[in-house]
């Protein structure tokens, strides 16, 4: 079994000796005294699912029966219903179709209807619906941090208003965060006409303090063959990442060589992107321009012999696929490459076929209205009253800029947002505003379509929506915010029956408004690193974004896509740079830049460039929720407002060394990963081997059963980006269970993202493979249970039966896959009563000492099973779609009948890609893989 | 004075002692006797023709097989009443029923040996006449005894007094309700 | 046998015999070491019972478990403990088997070593249940669910096994004991005593017919004993070998698993054998060809066992396993050698001494040897499971696993759970067969007399 | 030596010892039957509810169909329990003030829904659903007794497993033709067994193996 060796991390690559490391964790463990502290897991718990404002209603038996007074219109008890509406990410519309049960939203999935999204969800849109149920949630006014009424409010609303008409709004300044929805545009408009000497200033720590906008280049993925990145993380988190993935999963996979697409990554920092591409460079962001340079043909560069080859190659790449290919640059680059970009696509002639020239869809404030002008302003005193609008620039704000201290100088502070957060905790007033599922609204998603958001359930708290907030500041009477937000679409959507039709398909088609478009601001380039400086990179956290998602319990133990690491952001480091530093995975090190430093724990990060430290936004909020709070490092702190993305300083480890909650464990055997993930090239497709074929076992085979479920899950497209994870969660109502349990190898996702490496650890290839329940057809796992608690169905499920479980967790001990979970404490029901409010009826919620996995979404399949059954017929190819699957962006997850050899997992189970894991264990799982489709096989 | 009599008892030194009287007792035509020594001494079976008692191995036997079957029997019926297909085996996996079925079989064949030797032996039983002999405690120390019944043919009340004194009983004691 | 040096010196008395073993109930030697021992003894057990309390009031989650290493004290101490247990039954059923007279001084306190033994491996895999409450589902009964115990599951053989083993022990031990609480029952002066040994001597009398049925019993049931023994810890080895975790998954299992309990036992036998010749003076029927002949036998069941590493890694190699390969290499050197390492050291490294005579007839020395080999097992066990999960097949899932202080603590109370009831017995029952050395003795009189 | 024990000992430690056997022997008969004991199973208790309300009124004497309060029988797993607006779209125009159903229009002034007691309950990890039985032609009677001579509801079988299990291991005499699920004096015809063969085809009654499989009623 020759091959390339897998590894998983520098650590083990390195093999450093094991036998300290067990002095080290072995015996100081005998003197600790359990550790896992129950009211943490219940926090944990609480602030996941906990549905506060319930309260208050008599208590309700568990054997009552409570009906309605008048049964709503079309609701079926027992039933679910969908609706089309959309949550934000940045400002942006994700289209969503909300699950209800009983009148609650329980799950979010992608809008299947919606032409970019197409159904596929990211993490954030499947963890928006925990949002919602965030008792952490701001639910009442409050002034001077102590409660207040909306009457309080209003009333004082009434004089500042008087005085604004007086002055024409003059000292009055709103700082909003960044925003996609018509209607406050619209309303902002209306807001200036009215009170012409009031300004809006825009607040988006993600595209710059000094009002840069975003590119003006619009990418559209779909119909390049060949794409360059210069550093953007196309398939990574994003408001565009769920439409990017489809289209990479429609380009990938088994299809004739003309239609697969070619993706070069040139990046600052190891992305989920450069993990998929097919040719990466690792490279320092101050030489990003250069290679730019290189690549538009301008003038004479000097590149690395690396660089070099890989512009060469990405050069020819993109002259031969002209008007097919595709050179797009990062958000997070400086504005001249935008323009390097702009030009070569021009040239190629891309423009208008993989990418156009948009004016941007969201709010854009006019010149001289950034967040840099509002600071010089209110340090010129001329700012009488500040109203912050879902932003938080006290957190957010960069290092540079003392924001609390200039926001004190406001005489009048008033902060509407859905949390009480470090902004609110410092304003005179804060109101609390809506989740986007509790109330009216619209926005656009980045592919320009707009969504009208459309409440699915009645506001929990004594919320107000933005637009009655920012309605308020110009009008006496404030009407309801469907009557605000109709209007928008009074021209485009006349009649009811129109505007029906909207709300049910989710989405309606806009031109692409032509405000002015923003010049773009040239921000500084990366600056060079002096002499025994690294350069530091700044990123959003992969799964807690900008800080605001801290306070969600999904996001905060989905393990990050490359590190494998939950509840804390890391400091990613070089192995070279490591192993010259001493540095181990954990380990403290302080970063130092411009005088402001931060501490937090190094990750080896193979792929990291050499001399680069990447920095991820998100953590170390002071007034982020019960979870959200003081965990992970500050970064802002680092930031500086001209260069947010880059900065120059020093690294060293601090000497002390912290536990990270890691769910891939760090040491590894010679060879062991052989076979576990494959690559095939297009020339050799093959991916089974030889000593796999299919021994006859020594028993008499049962009869399959019809259907007989499967799965294939396809590592060409797979780009690991954990939607799949989350949905499974929610879907499942599987607990979250805190940082130190999951330190302890307790996490309880039944799907998880394997990420492995191969190569070399400076430029690794990177791999990623989710593993559910293999459902095998002989599965040692039943052998093991003395009371029949995991049996076979004559479907080919693997049962997992709870209430028979006494919890020996033979089970587990023999599942080769290790795909089991087991409750080791009463995870779920610590939780407070009203958890069920996200919780799936349809899946049982399980007690203390009790196994459990991945189910193949059984509730769902005898859904289907039962509709059928109801109407005398089979159940038909694609009427049953498990959770994971159709959260999928990329279409990796395939899911049906194997005795129906029309159906899709039967086809690809066909394809010579296909292949078992441990196949020689002889399980026969029912859950296969397709390899992935390299340029280089494994072994060559 | 004829107060009721079940026997007499005879105190011997050794072991050897009470197993010589014990032979001559019985090729004396004694049937009705018993000997009591704190050890089992050996060949005192075959004098007391108890050699060819093969009852306990029966019993065990039967036991033995009665475990086998109830075990294998109750696995049969489990998978006939509720067939349920488990990691791909058959219903009647054999080789897995047979580890309880032997475990069982053991089981069975011990309880019903100790319980069978209880009852061959008649015990327990607290009270015996014996115990109220002065001197039978011994028979748990370092002493051997011969008794010699009354409703043995050749028993009388003076001459086997004399008679087990004659085979060299230290003492001679007589046995009463 | 026929030896040259008499188990029991010639010089003894049948009376003697009866004094010296039956003065320990009925008037207590060594009072206050007994106190003292019986106190440490009950503490432990406290902490034990606290430790239960805690583990059920909460969950298994307390001891350092997780995925993958969700199996780790409470089953290799259960394999632990079962093995401690086997050499009582081995000694007392196929010694007396073997006509080894030498048995007879050793196998009661073997036998109820056994029993206190089991009833702590017993106990173990309950603890380690999820939902202990749920135990009876194991167990095929009418259900109103109609749902039957799954006997292909390695688990259900287990607590059959351990049912039997505890039931058969027991019953051994008792009806051996009865003939000697008869002993006892007629040197009682104490009404007490009197009633308390009476009722359990059954009103036993000693009589030829009363000797010859119990001799035929007695030796069925031993003959019985032995597979029962072989057996019992061949299904406890099948609970590994029967999965396809690399490490367990081996044939070699069973008779490894078995050899180790017996060298296990008879060190733990060793032990016992010595403290109580020593608080109890009784040199004269423990002697030192009996610490002799232990030694002996533990220094061929320790060979036997290093066969058993010895053949372990060859199979690993021979097998070509990449897997068994890499498992074997980590067991040498990988986070857990320390356990490996530490099995080889204690196991068989002291116990070459007791190739010299000298060393096997010194209490102290022979009391060190097997207290090393009684923990080497405990790392042997301790290995073998955790080294085997803890990396087994998707390195994405190898994981550590660390004893908690929970683990710590319900292990150490279990010692207590172990002490008690066997102080007790050495306390209030005769704990050295009284009746059968008296037989020992008789016959080397004998073969003394015709020379 | 004296006697250690009087002559009755004996007959006492075999009384004792006979005792504790057929103590131990009793012990497990009283918890076999207790655990199939109507106590156990909560049958023919009648739970106080906040309206004494009488199956047997209004579908044997009113002619009621059990549709018209339980709506979604045959569209959703819940047959569905009735709004209050149900109850008062025929108690606006009768009783309209009778004392017993005060809670009921208090309930629809009050906008306040009623409590009712739940008779037939399953526990929360058995998914039973109503709308595949009704399909597959199991009468309401099957489960729920004569609900129609009821004045005041209680629980007509014991919902153990063992009772769902009897009909899925042997469906046929538990079907009739669908439009009778609802008929209560339905009687079987004289050949029974065959009507049940023929339902079985008729309606693609599954396997029993595929009936019994334990993710049937269990997730």
């Amino acid at each position: 079994m020759s091959g390339k060796r897998f590894w998983r991390s520098v650590e083990e690559y390195q093999r450093s000796d094991a036998f300290s490391e067990m002095l080290k964790v072995e015996f100081p463990s005998i003197f600790e005294l359990w550790t896992v502290d129950r009211r943490e897991v219940l926090r944990v718990m609480g602030a996941s699912l906990a549905l506060a404002g319930m309260s208050g209603c008599k208590p309700v038996r568990s054997d009552d029966v409570v009906p309605f007074v008048n049964r709503p219109e079309g609701l079926l008890e027992g039933r679910t219903d969908h609706y089309a509406t959309a949550v934000l990410f940045e400002g942006h519309a994700q289209p969503v179709l909300a699950t209800t049960s009983g009148g609650r939203p329980i799950k979010l999935d992608g809008n299947p209807e919606h032409p970019a999204f197409r159904g596929g969800s990211t993490p954030f849109m499947q963890a928006a619906i925990l949002d919602l149920y965030d008792p952490d949630r701001s639910q009442e006014p409050l002034f001077g941090g102590h409660p207040a009424s909306w009457a309080d409010f209003d009333g004082q609303m009434g004089n500042w208003r008087a005085a604004w008409r007086q002055n024409q709004g003059a000292g009055l300044r709103i700082l909003i965060g960044p925003t996609t929805s018509p209607t406050l545009l619209r309303q902002i408009a209306e807001l200036k006409s009215a009170l012409p000497q009031a300004r809006v200033h825009l607040f988006d720590p993600l595209t710059g303090y000094a009002g840069e906008a975003a590119s003006p280049l619009q990418a559209n993925i779909a119909n390049a063959q060949v794409i360059v990145s210069l550093d953007d993380d196309l398939l990574g988190p994003g408001p565009m990442q769920a439409t990017n993935a489809r289209a990479w999963g429609d380009r990938h996979g088994d299809l004739d060589g003309s239609g697969r697409m070619r993706l070069f990554m040139a990046e600052t920092t190891p992305t989920q992107t450069g993990a998929k591409a097919d040719r990466r460079l690792g490279i320092p962001p101050s030489r990003l321009p250069t290679l730019a340079k290189a690549i538009a043909g301008g003038g004479e560069v000097t590149l690395t012999d690396s660089e070099l080859a890989w512009a060469r190659e990405a050069r020819r790449a993109l002259e031969t696929a002209r008007g097919r290919s595709l050179l797009t640059v990062g958000r997070f680059a400086p504005a001249d490459l935008h323009s390097i970009s702009l030009q070569v696509n021009e040239a190629l002639g891309n423009v208008g076929q993989t990418c156009e020239i948009a004016a941007p869809l969201g709010f854009v404030p006019q010149a001289g209205d950034s967040f840099l002008d509002l600071i010089r302003d209110i340090e010129a005193r001329r700012v009488s009253a500040l109203f912050v609008i879902g932003a938080n620039p006290v957190y957010q704000s960069p290092g540079d800029i003392p924001f609390a201290a200039i926001y004190a100088k406001v005489p009048l502070r008033v902060h509407a947002g859905l949390h009480v957060d470090e902004t609110a905790a410092i304003s005179n007033w804060h109101v609390p505003l809506n989740h986007p599922l509790e109330d009216w609204s619209d926005a656009r998603s980045p592919d320009g379509l707009a969504t009208i958001i459309q409440p699915v359930v009645r506001p929990m708290y004594d919320s107000r929506s933005v637009h009655e907030v920012l309605a308020a500041l110009s009008a006496d009477e404030v009407p309801p915010t469907r009557d605000i937000v109709r209007p928008t679409w009074a021209k485009q959507i006349g009649d009811e029956t129109a505007w029906e039709a909207a709300l049910k398909t989710g989405f309606v088609a806009m031109a692409q408004q032509a405000e002015q478009a923003a010049a773009p601001v040239t921000s500084a380039t990366a600056p060079a690193p002096r002499e025994g400086e690294v350069e530091i990179v700044i990123r959003p956290d992969p799964t807690i974004h900008d800080g605001s998602f801290a306070n969600n319990g999904w996001l905060q133990e989905l393990p990050k896509p490359l590190f494998k690491t939950t509840w804390e952001n890391v400091v990613a480091i070089s192995p070279r740079l490591a192993s010259e530093l001493k540095i181990d995975s954990g380990d403290m090190v302080r970063v130092d830049s411009n005088a402001r430093t931060v501490d937090g724990p190094a990750w080896v990060l193979p792929g990291q460039p050499e001399r680069v430290v990447t920095l991820y936004l998100g953590y170390g909020r002071k007034r982020g929720g019960r979870i959200g709070t003081g965990i992970g490092y500050d970064a802002y702190r680092m930031r500086n407002a001209a260069q947010p993305w880059n900065c120059t300083g020093t690294v060293r480890s601090t000497g002390a060394r912290t536990v990270l909650a890691a769910t891939q464990e760090q040491h590894l055997m010679d060879g062991e990963v052989e076979g576990l993930v494959r690559t095939v090239t297009r020339e050799h497709p093959s991916a089974r081997r030889e000593e796999e074929r299919e021994q006859d076992s020594f028993y008499a085979k049962w009869p399959q059963g019809k259907p007989a479920w499967g799965m294939v899950i396809d590592l060409d497209r797979c780009i690991g980006c954990n939607a799949c994870v989350v949905a499974c969660q929610s879907e499942n109502n599987v607990p979250v269970v805190g940082k130190d349990q999951v330190a302890r190898g307790r996490e309880m996702a039944w799907l998880r993202v394997d990420r492995y490496y191969a190569g070399d650890p400076q430029d690794p290839e990177t791999h990623f493979e989710p593993v559910p329940c293999m459902h095998c057809e002989q599965a040692p796992c039943e052998m093991g249970c003395p009371v029949h608690a995991t049996v076979h169905s004559p479907e080919g499920l693997n049962l997992m039966v709870y209430n028979r479980c006494i919890g020996t967790r033979t089970c587990s001990s023999y599942c080769p896959y290790k795909v089991r979970r087991f409750n080791w404490f009463d995870y779920t029901s610590d939780a407070p009563s009203p958890t069920e409010a996200q919780r799936n009826p349809d899946v049982t919620v399980r007690g203390r000492g009790v196994m459990e996995k991945c189910t193949y979404c059984i509730q769902r399949i005898e859904d289907a099973t039962v509709q059928a059954d109801i109407e005398n017929r089979a159940v038909r190819e694609g009427e049953v779609k498990t959770a994971c699957q159709q959260a999928c962006p990329a279409q990796a997850i395939s899911f049906g009948n194997l005795a129906d050899p029309e159906s899709a997992v039967a086809k690809q189970r066909r394809s010579p890609r296909n292949y078992a894991l441990l196949a020689e264990q002889g399980t026969r799982p029912r859950t296969t893989y397709l390899a992935r489709i390299g340029e280089k096989s494994d072994g060559e | 004075m004829a107060e009721h009599l079940l026997g007499y008892l005879g105190e011997f030194g050794t072991a050897d002692a009470l197993f010589d009287a014990t032979k001559r007792a019985k090729a004396d035509g004694f049937s009705c006797i018993d000997a009591f020594s704190p050890f089992p001494i050996e060949g005192m079976a075959d004098v007391l023709a108890l050699k060819r008692d093969h009852r306990i191995g029966w019993i065990t036997l039967a036991g033995g097989i009665f475990g086998i079957l109830a075990m294998l029997a109750t696995q049969l019926f489990v998978n006939v009443d509720y067939p349920i297909e488990v990691g791909g085996r058959p219903l009647f996996a054999w080789p897995a029923f047979a580890v309880v079925d032997f475990e069982l079989m053991i089981l069975c064949a011990v309880l019903f040996a100790v319980i069978g030797m209880f009852v061959i032996i008649g015990l327990p039983r607290l009270h015996h006449p014996l115990f109220g002999t002065p001197r039978f405690g011994l028979a748990s120390e370092d002493r051997f005894f011969l008794y010699i019944d009354a409703t043995d043919p050749k028993f009388d009340r003076q001459e086997t007094r004399s008679y087990l004194g004659s085979l060299g009983a230290w003492t001679v004691e007589p046995v009463r309700p | 046998m026929a030896s040259r040096t008499p188990a029991i010196p010639l010089s003894e008395t049948y009376r003697g015999i009866t004094t010296e073993v039956a003065r320990v109930p009925l008037q207590m030697p060594a009072r206050v070491p007994w106190l003292i021992a019986l106190i440490l003894s009950l503490a432990l057990l406290a902490l034990f019972l606290a430790s239960v309390t805690w583990l059920f009031a909460r969950g298994v989650g307390i001891w350092g478990l997780n995925i993958p290493v969700n199996w780790a004290f409470a089953i290799h101490l259960y394999v632990w403990w079962l093995g401690l247990g086997h050499a009582g039954t081995l000694i007392s059923a196929m010694l007396l088997l073997m006509g080894q007279d030498w048995r007879n001084s050793l196998n009661r306190f073997a036998e109820a070593m056994t029993v206190c033994a089991v009833i702590c491996a017993g106990m173990e895999p309950i603890l380690h249940l999820g939902r202990p409450w749920f135990l009876y589902w194991m167990f095929p009964y009418p259900a109103t669910m109609g749902v039957w115990p799954q006997f292909r599951s390695p688990l259900e053989w287990d607590i059959w096994a351990v049912l039997t083993y505890l039931t058969v022990s027991v019953l051994f031990w008792y009806i051996g004991l009865v003939p000697d609480l008869a002993t006892v029952r007629d040197r009682a002066k104490k009404r007490g005593w009197q009633v308390f040994f009476g009722i359990f001597a059954l009103g036993w009398r000693g009589s030829a017919r009363h000797w010859a049925v119990w001799n035929k019993t007695y030796r069925t049931i031993a003959a019985i004993a032995v597979p029962l023994v072989v057996s019992v810890h061949s299904e406890v080895s099948l609970l590994f070998a029967s999965g396809q975790v690399p490490g367990w998954h081996s044939t070699i299992f069973p008779p490894y698993f078995v050899l180790g309990a017996a060298f296990s036992g008879f060190a733990m036998v060793a032990m016992i054998a010595i403290v109580m010749r020593h608080t109890f003076q009784l040199g004269h029927i423990v002697t030192e060809r009996h610490l002799d002949v232990l030694a002996k036998v533990t220094l061929a069941m320790g060979l036997m066992t290093a066969y058993g590493y010895v053949f372990e890694v060859f199979d690993g190699y021979y097998s070509g396993e990449l897997r068994e390969i890499a498992t074997l290499h980590d067991r040498f050197f990988g986070a857990y050698a320390w356990a490996y390492w530490g099995a080889v050291l204690c196991n068989f490294v002291p116990l070459q001494g007791l190739w010299v005579a000298r060393i096997r007839r010194s209490p102290v020395l022979l009391f060190l040897i097997s207290t090393s080999v009684v923990v080497g097992m405990w790392l042997e066990r301790y290995m073998i499971l955790v080294t085997s999960l803890y990396k087994d097949f998707l390195p994405s899932s190898f994981g550590y696993y660390h004893a908690s202080f929970w683990d710590w603590s319900t292990y150490i109370g279990m010692l207590g759970l172990f002490m008690t009831p066997f102080l007790l017995f050495v306390r209030f029952l005769p704990s050295i067969s009284i009746f059968e050395d008296k037989e020992v003795l008789e016959r080397e009189k004998e073969a003394a007399a015709h020379g | 030596m004296p006697q250690i024990f009087s002559r009755t000992a004996d007959s006492w430690l075999r009384a004792v010892a006979w005792g504790a056997l057929l103590f131990a022997i009793g012990l497990f008969l009283v918890a076999f039957a207790f655990a199939r004991s109507q106590y156990w199973d909560v049958v023919a208790r009648t739970p106080l509810q906040p309206v004494p309300f009488s199956h047997k009124h209004h579908v044997t004497d009113d002619g009621i169909d059990c549709r018209y309060c339980h709506s979604t029988v045959e569209t959703s797993a819940n047959a569905g329990f009735p709004a209050t607006h149900v109850c008062m779209t025929c108690h606006s125009q009768l009783w309209t003030n009778a004392e017993v159903l005060a809670p009921v229009r208090q309930s629809l002034a009050e906008n306040r829904p009623i409590l009712w007691r739940r008779v037939a309950r399953v526990p929360d990890y058995v998914y039973f659903r109503h709308d595949i039985h009704i399909a597959k032609g199991v009468a309401c009677v099957e489960c729920h007794g004569r609900i129609d001579r009821m004045p005041l509801t209680y629980r007509a079988k014991a919902f153990e497993m063992k009772f769902c299990l009897d009909c899925h291991r042997d469906p046929a005499p538990h079907l009739r033709p669908r439009d009778q699920v609802y008929n209560f004096e339905w009687k079987p015809p004289p050949d029974h067994a065959a009507l049940g063969r023929r339902l079985m085809a008729d309606y693609h009654i599954k396997s029993p193996a595929e009936l019994t499989s334990c993710g049937t009623c269990h997730r």
